[in-house]
């Protein structure tokens, strides 16, 4: 039955803000200490969290591999053809295509927002399928 | 005279990690170095490094460290 | 002028509890003991800072994030004591008792 | 106007933080190493805290909620991995 | 549309809600582009977890939004009376002798959140720590126990939160 656990509770209710702190850190990552690399680590947190603090039973079908599998791969294939469209339309690798502006707003980093979200998804992707793989292996 | 201080404190941390003979223990002191680690980069000027060693080393890191202990052998003092 | 002196106040505060609080996770016997001096007394020490800092900064965006933050440290800081004590519960830890005379 | 100077607020942080560390390299059982970890977390929390409104730099805020999430999941995975074992045997 | 699917799409739809109120706590900006990306990232992680964050069981409505006024006079009682717990923890421990014993109670609350949160303030407050919550059985060590009868002990350590908790939350 249902039962009533202070950690169940709390990591059902505060796991979905930690994960979308990570997606603020991924976005805003030019203009705070965050990132792409910190950003992915908080989403994997996350994930953790939710490991550690539900019931077994819960978590069978909570992260799907082959999906998270497939966003990680996919996004390295966009790393690569974010540098190499800069290589054929600019010049050099990871040329900055994109208008900016000046520091403050979401959208005035141009290109690096979108290097930032395509990292943070692979590094999110990648850490929370080994730690589901391992977790549900023990 | 700060940097000295957690300098110092990493040096004694990290000796003591080393020599304890229970394995969990070592992982509770290695996370506990990650802790002051990124008060060092902290007080360095680099918030992005302090986030990084914060996120990677006492969360992470330690999640997997424990992993690894529990299926291997706990040489446990308790 | 006020709001420096409220600041000063909640400092001084958070100095008391922190240094004691720490001194009692020294001299106290066991675990459970131990876990009351941290979760009540650092607590509130770093509450205080925080109620500190909200008034020295003023109505900014500080604010909101610090009120983020204390939001988050209210809950977790409770629920890893009572994680911790749960532990220390289950790997079979009795409590210390004093002993009736 | 600042009502405190940071510099003694930090140290006196980071001596008490070093209490902590303290307990966790004395302390006789792991639950004692636990409370430890916890206590240094919370006292560097404050500290940065501090800085953020000392220095007006609000970047700095999100080290600090990083900081505090992952103080609590590593405390989190010790306790959880460790705790359930023994009461399932 | 079914009762269940009517519920499912309030529970998704609160879950964007509460992320967003987050996301603008997070940002502290109010700019278009910004409130669409945030939108974009509620829904995800609510079309993801909103089965964890609202269960299904939780079928009342005042599960979904507390009363917001009572909620901070809860917030103010809180913090006034941890502060009054501290002062007497600092007292045990300059006096240096404590006589901590183990107590259990019950609680008459029914919903998750506010047994959780009752624990939580039980945390908090004069010396005591709650080391186990299964359904409305607490356990509790108190730092300097004054009884060991439980209906007695319930009543001190418990205090004025129940009642509050009972307004907020039913």
């Amino acid at each position: 039955m249902n039962r009533t656990g202070i950690l169940q509770v709390v990591s059902r209710k505060l796991a979905p803000f930690v994960v979308l702190f990570g997606f603020y850190l991924v976005s805003y990552g030019h203009l705070t200490p965050g990132g792409g690399f910190q950003g992915g680590v908080v989403i994997a947190a996350g994930v953790i969290l939710l490991l550690l603090g539900q019931p077994p039973e819960r978590l069978e079908g909570l992260v799907n591999v082959r999906l998270f599998g497939l966003v990680e791969t996919v996004s390295l294939l966009l790393f690569l053809g974010a540098g190499i469209i800069g290589i054929i339309l600019g010049g050099a690798f990871l040329q900055v295509l994109l208008p900016t502006g000046s520091a403050g707003r979401i959208t005035d980093a141009g290109f690096i927002f979108i290097l930032n979200v395509v990292i943070g998804m692979k590094v999110g992707a990648g850490i929370t399928v080994i730690c589901y793989r391992l977790f549900m292996e023990s | 005279m700060m940097v000295i201080i957690l300098l110092v404190l990493h040096i004694a941390l990290g000796i003591f990690a080393l020599q304890v003979r229970d394995m969990l223990v070592a992982v509770i002191a290695l996370a506990a170095v990650s802790l002051m680690s990124a008060l060092l980069f902290f007080f360095l000027d680099a918030p992005d490094v302090a986030l990084t060693e914060a996120a990677v080393g006492a969360g992470v890191t330690s999640f997997l460290f424990v992993w690894f202990v529990r299926k291997t052998e706990r040489r446990s003092g308790e | 002028m006020i709001a420096a002196i409220i600041a000063q106040i909640f400092i001084s505060l958070g100095f008391i509890f922190a240094l004691l609080g720490h001194l009692g996770v020294i001299v106290f016997p066991d675990v459970y003991t131990r876990l009351q001096a941290s979760s009540t007394c650092a607590t509130t020490s770093v509450i205080s800072f925080f109620i500190a800092a909200m008034v020295d900064s003023g109505f900014s965006v500080i604010t909101g994030k610090i009120v983020v933050i204390s939001a988050f440290f209210i809950v977790s800081s409770p629920v890893s004591a009572h994680i911790v004590a749960r532990y220390a519960w289950s790997r079979g830890i009795m409590p210390w008792r004093r002993r009736r005379q | 106007m600042t009502p405190f100077d940071f510099g003694i607020v930090s140290y006196f942080l980071v001596a008490s933080s070093i209490l902590g560390l303290v307990r966790v390299v004395i302390g006789p059982t792991t639950a004692d190493r636990l409370v430890g970890i916890n206590l240094v977390a919370a006292q560097v929390l404050a500290l940065i805290v501090i800085a953020a409104v000392d220095q007006k730099n609000w970047a700095y805020l999100d080290v600090a909620l990083v900081y505090d999430i992952f103080g609590f999941i590593g405390i989190l995975a010790v306790a959880r991995f460790f705790g359930k074992r023994e009461e399932k045997q | 549309m079914t009762p269940l699917g009517k519920w499912k799409l309030t529970r998704i739809l609160f879950t964007i809600l509460y992320l967003m109120a987050g996301w603008l706590l997070f940002t502290g900006s109010v700019e278009p582009v910004s409130l669409a990306l945030g939108f974009g990232f509620s829904s995800l992680i609510a079309l993801w977890t909103y089965g964890l964050f609202f269960e299904e069981q939780e079928a009342e409505r005042r599960s979904l939004i507390p009363r917001v006024h009572l909620f901070l006079v809860f917030v103010l009682v809180l913090l006034f009376k941890m502060y009054v717990a501290s002062f007497r923890v600092l007292w045990y421990i300059i006096r240096g002798r404590v006589n901590p014993e183990i107590v259990h109670f019950r609680t008459r609350l029914k919903s998750d959140t506010a047994r959780v949160m009752l624990a939580n303030a039980i945390t908090m407050t004069p010396g005591t720590v709650t080391i186990d919550l299964d359904q409305d059985h607490l356990i509790v060590h108190w730092l300097e126990a004054k009884t060991t009868h439980s209906g007695y002990a319930g009543r001190l350590i418990k205090g004025s939160f129940e009642k509050l908790l009972k307004w907020i939350w039913i």
